[in-house]
């Protein structure tokens, strides 16, 4: 059996909690309908942030979109809040079924 | 003898700087916090319940001016001695025009332990002075810019997390009564001290984790934390006195106005400053001015109370 | 009085509606309720220690065709009136046929503070009404189709954590009496009000959130989510008659027969009838018939079981 | 240094917790003994899922394994669950040592 | 008549073995065990606080020695009568040399409601016994090896949660005096027993998943975990004889040598000997000696401290 | 719009929360000094960790490196911790802004 399946792009968002809503707000003015998200910790650039407590906790956001929008959207962030949020961001192609979809 | 709440932030303090493997879970520290908030709100409102709201009005006039006051006096330390950059220098001042629940549990614990009594409508100041200091420390910022989301920061402020329970709780204990808070008390009274207690504990644990922070700061801002209280209180117990407030009420305005903010304004400022960098401030007040506070900073506020009130 | 409990649920709708930034941790919310079910099945059983169990079986008979029969009338309204297709109208009837463990909370709160007693069957009453429901919903949904797996079904129902806790504490009330409980009374029962306090406080959140399904919905869910509690509370209050309960018991059979499930159910129906739309039953049973009933439900209740117990 | 690695596919699943047991048992029927999960939140087609409460939480569901194994279980999710519940799920190649175990 | 908290432990087992639903959030698990070290360690630093320290040294250097040595008996019994590999042997080991908190706090209820007085040293046992049989066991496993870093394992096991909150919490009551403990004895003590229900309940659910790991562990493993507390037993009373022990004191002594350990003695041995298997120890110490502990030797023990300071 | 990436590998290991801090001094002494935790559950060889109590919970850690400092840090796990812990890791592509992040 070969299952017909078609490539979309995987884009993860690695950021601070404190910025969900207006992470949320933003991806939804540039098109974006579906995601999903995790709670994380982490270390970066800006140091530790172990979710101890809200101020330093991450979350994981992923969104399966065309190349172009994921590529619309790494912009936006990286020209809103690479400067300033702790944030990295990544992307790669996966395989999904119903292409309409996503 | 030292209130048994605070023994417990120097057991998280210590196990936090001895590296122990303590930890509170996520979800203990935020209802620890729930219930406090709710708790200091029935209590509030259950003695506003017994008062007319009126002659409170000139009262709230004051104690914003008051938070407005230290915001700009933060700042003007921190740009022109601390030679912050600007965001920094504001946001960190609108952590300090603000005010600090927990060293306001603490120190209405302090007072209750020692049967020093104080007015209601303090409740009220607590709720009320958490704000303007964030709307004044983004004008710092950014000047009156369109780009700032008035709107949006408005509900940020009035409907976040705190101001809702404590406002929630004033307005369920001012409708309820003594009466009708009976059944609760068991929860929200009884264990009020356990929860403090606890929440301390965490608190303990914070602030122990500000210590790589502070060390890479430096002496300013420590000297910082410790100076900005100390006239932070001469304002506010001398708001106190000129409101005729009791000598436990003096003592609690000297508290809020010398706390501040380390869970509303740095969520607010992380989205309304986002260039300030937010471990410097919390470094200031978790680091210093907390600890401060809640071990020297009450009684020596109640101090200031008992003398300024003699003078009148 | 309002009941200050309530003021709690009004605070959670508030906040909700307003879209405040009030969470509560899930884990507190799972804590509150599984504290709940303990302290209802630890008093329920405590009461039963004290009596014969066999007579109570013809009321266990009564109370389960109680459950079936709402069901259907449910099921009915929903599909002929409502015009709902087959699979939501069987899903949505389960809910109401089934019960509602906070509205019973609430309702043996209402009837404590205003000294009224009230048979300590009720808890089982409680739990053997949560499960008839789901079977009559699943056989309306699929007829007595082979596709069932009735054995995860029964382990599913039987084994929920509901009725788990429910039935363990019984257990553990009827085994230990009232002296056996007395250490524990600290937490279950002295704490009982403020827990359901807190619970009322999230469940005015979650309720807030059907608004938008609701607005979607339009008229007739509405109109199904009141006036079905109501046609359940008449066969309700006939039963409690009928057996010969006190009206303490009247009022609260009557308010388990209008109440709604919202846990267990969804649950289950989500499995067994995964075409339903678990939204559309949601935003009936929360949006509309668990406010209604613990606003206005519960003393109307009471107010009936006056009635009816005083024509005998 | 180079570490030989052999391929498999990495198939993530996304949807309401409370069908979890019920997926788990389908994927050991289908030949599936390792998995990982992590809880989430999300938005897609039926809506927000914000994890606020029982009903609207989601999971975050990680299979590595052959290829072949991977389609079937794609292919079993679509008919049996696609349409009546929130699910979401995609494809990607990963490398991994210990090829016996996967 | 059995303990009310004993009846929850029932609960828990019973839902666990059935397969129910019934699940407790991770987050009140360790925040009941957070409330219960504590609750102990400033019981028992109450107690101090009433006496000298200088005479218990020698008493501390009994029960270390008496850890050891029920270490060095373990591993020989699994070494050479259950032909376990060394670090198996060691590990395993090293947990029934151990304490177990759950099981002493059990014990503590259960003479509390028998009005039975024991010393305030036991808290302190309790604490000194986590820690000498987990160098002994690593001991066993490695040799005195370089490899290990004693350092780090100094670290894990002196600041691990469940030291650095006993010997917080008796250095809070010690400091505080009855007096001083009084505003928060609403949570920590009044609410004892009930945490320890709760707590209870969530140990039958994790006794339960200890029953496919022991099927497939045949025999042995049951027969070990039986025996070795009752081994344990004898040494701990007759330690407590020689101490002149109350008889509550011994009946505890007795009960933290026959206890073992299920939450530091793990976590330290899954890094120091990372090659021994964690679910053969947990099988043996959650599955067979843990229920066996509190549901039958506890009064065996309490039997035994009376026979055996008749003899005195 | 065409936004220029660059290459990274994304290291994924599943394993003992137990393990955590060690895990990260060794990832620190191998020279990551960037990661990703969140917490999982699941089910492998070792059996089912369904994260009920913390000896039977997972992590799941990610890191963006280069693709040798990923082998590293494979086969140095593999060669420390595989034997001993319930462990799972894997690599793949990802690409990334900021190639002098990661
Ligand atoms: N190299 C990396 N690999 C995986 N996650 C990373 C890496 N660097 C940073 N992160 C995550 O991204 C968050 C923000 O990174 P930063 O902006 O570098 O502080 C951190 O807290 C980590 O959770
Ligand atoms: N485009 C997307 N990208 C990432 N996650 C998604 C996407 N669409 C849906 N999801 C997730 O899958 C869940 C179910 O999706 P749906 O069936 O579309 O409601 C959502 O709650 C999200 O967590
Ligand atoms: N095939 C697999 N796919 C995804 N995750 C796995 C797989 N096998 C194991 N895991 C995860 O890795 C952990 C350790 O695996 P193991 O060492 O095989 O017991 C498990 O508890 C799972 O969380
Ligand atoms: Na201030
Ligand atoms: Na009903
Ligand atoms: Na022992």
């Amino acid at each position: 059996m070969t299952l017909t399946t078609e490539k979309r792009t995987l884009l993860t968002i690695i950021t601070e909690s404190a910025i969900e809503e207006l992470l949320l707000k933003d991806l939804d003015k540039l098109g974006v309908h579906g995601y999903t998200i995790s709670d994380a910790r982490g270390r970066g650039g800006r140091g530790v942030r172990d979710a101890t407590w809200g101020e330093v906790s991450n979350i994981r956001l992923e969104v399966i979109c065309s190349r172009s929008l994921a590529e619309t959207v790494l912009s936006h962030i990286q020209s809103h809040y690479y400067d300033n949020y702790a944030m990295v961001a990544f992307l790669h192609d996966v395989e999904i079924l119903r292409p309409e979809k996503f | 003898m030292i209130d048994i709440v605070i023994l417990f932030f120097i057991l998280g303090l210590s196990a936090g700087l001895l590296r122990s493997e303590l930890r509170l879970p996520a979800a203990l520290y935020e209802t620890l916090s729930l219930v406090l908030l709710l708790a200091i709100g029935l209590k509030g409102g259950e003695g506003l319940a017994k008062q007319a709201l009126a002659p409170l009005l000139p009262q709230l006039g004051i104690v914003v001016m008051l938070g407005i006051a230290q915001t700009f006096i933060a700042f003007f330390l921190l740009r022109v001695i601390g030679k912050l950059n600007r965001a920094d220098a504001a946001a960190t001042a609108a952590h300090y025009g603000s005010v600090s629940v927990a060293t306001f549990a603490v120190a209405t614990s302090w007072l209750f332990s020692r049967n020093i009594a104080f007015e209601p409508q303090l409740t009220i100041f607590l709720t009320v002075m958490e704000v303007p200091a964030i709307i004044v420390g983004i004008i710092l910022a950014r000047g009156l810019s369109k780009q700032t989301d008035w709107r949006a920061l408005a509900h940020e402020s009035f409907l976040g997390k705190g101001v809702t329970l404590l406002i929630g709780g004033m307005a369920i204990g001012w409708a309820a009564g003594p009466e009708g808070l009976m059944p609760i008390k068991g929860l929200f009274y009884d264990l009020f001290k356990g929860a403090l207690a606890l929440f301390l504990l965490e608190m303990g644990l914070i602030v122990a984790r500000q210590a790589g922070e502070l060390r890479r700061r430096g002496l300013f801002i420590i000297a910082f934390g410790l100076a900005m209280p100390l006239l932070s209180a001469l304002l506010g117990a001398a708001c106190g006195v000129a409101m005729g407030l009791s000598i436990g009420g003096i003592t609690l305005l000297t508290t809020l106005a010398a706390s501040a903010s380390y869970i509303a304004v740095p969520a607010t400022m992380r989205l309304a400053i986002p260039e300030a960098n937010p471990a410097l401030s919390l470094a200031a007040v978790l680091g210093v001015t907390f600890p401060f506070n809640i071990l020297v900073g009450i009684p020596l506020y109640y101090w200031l109370a008992v003398k300024l009130s003699g003078l009148n």
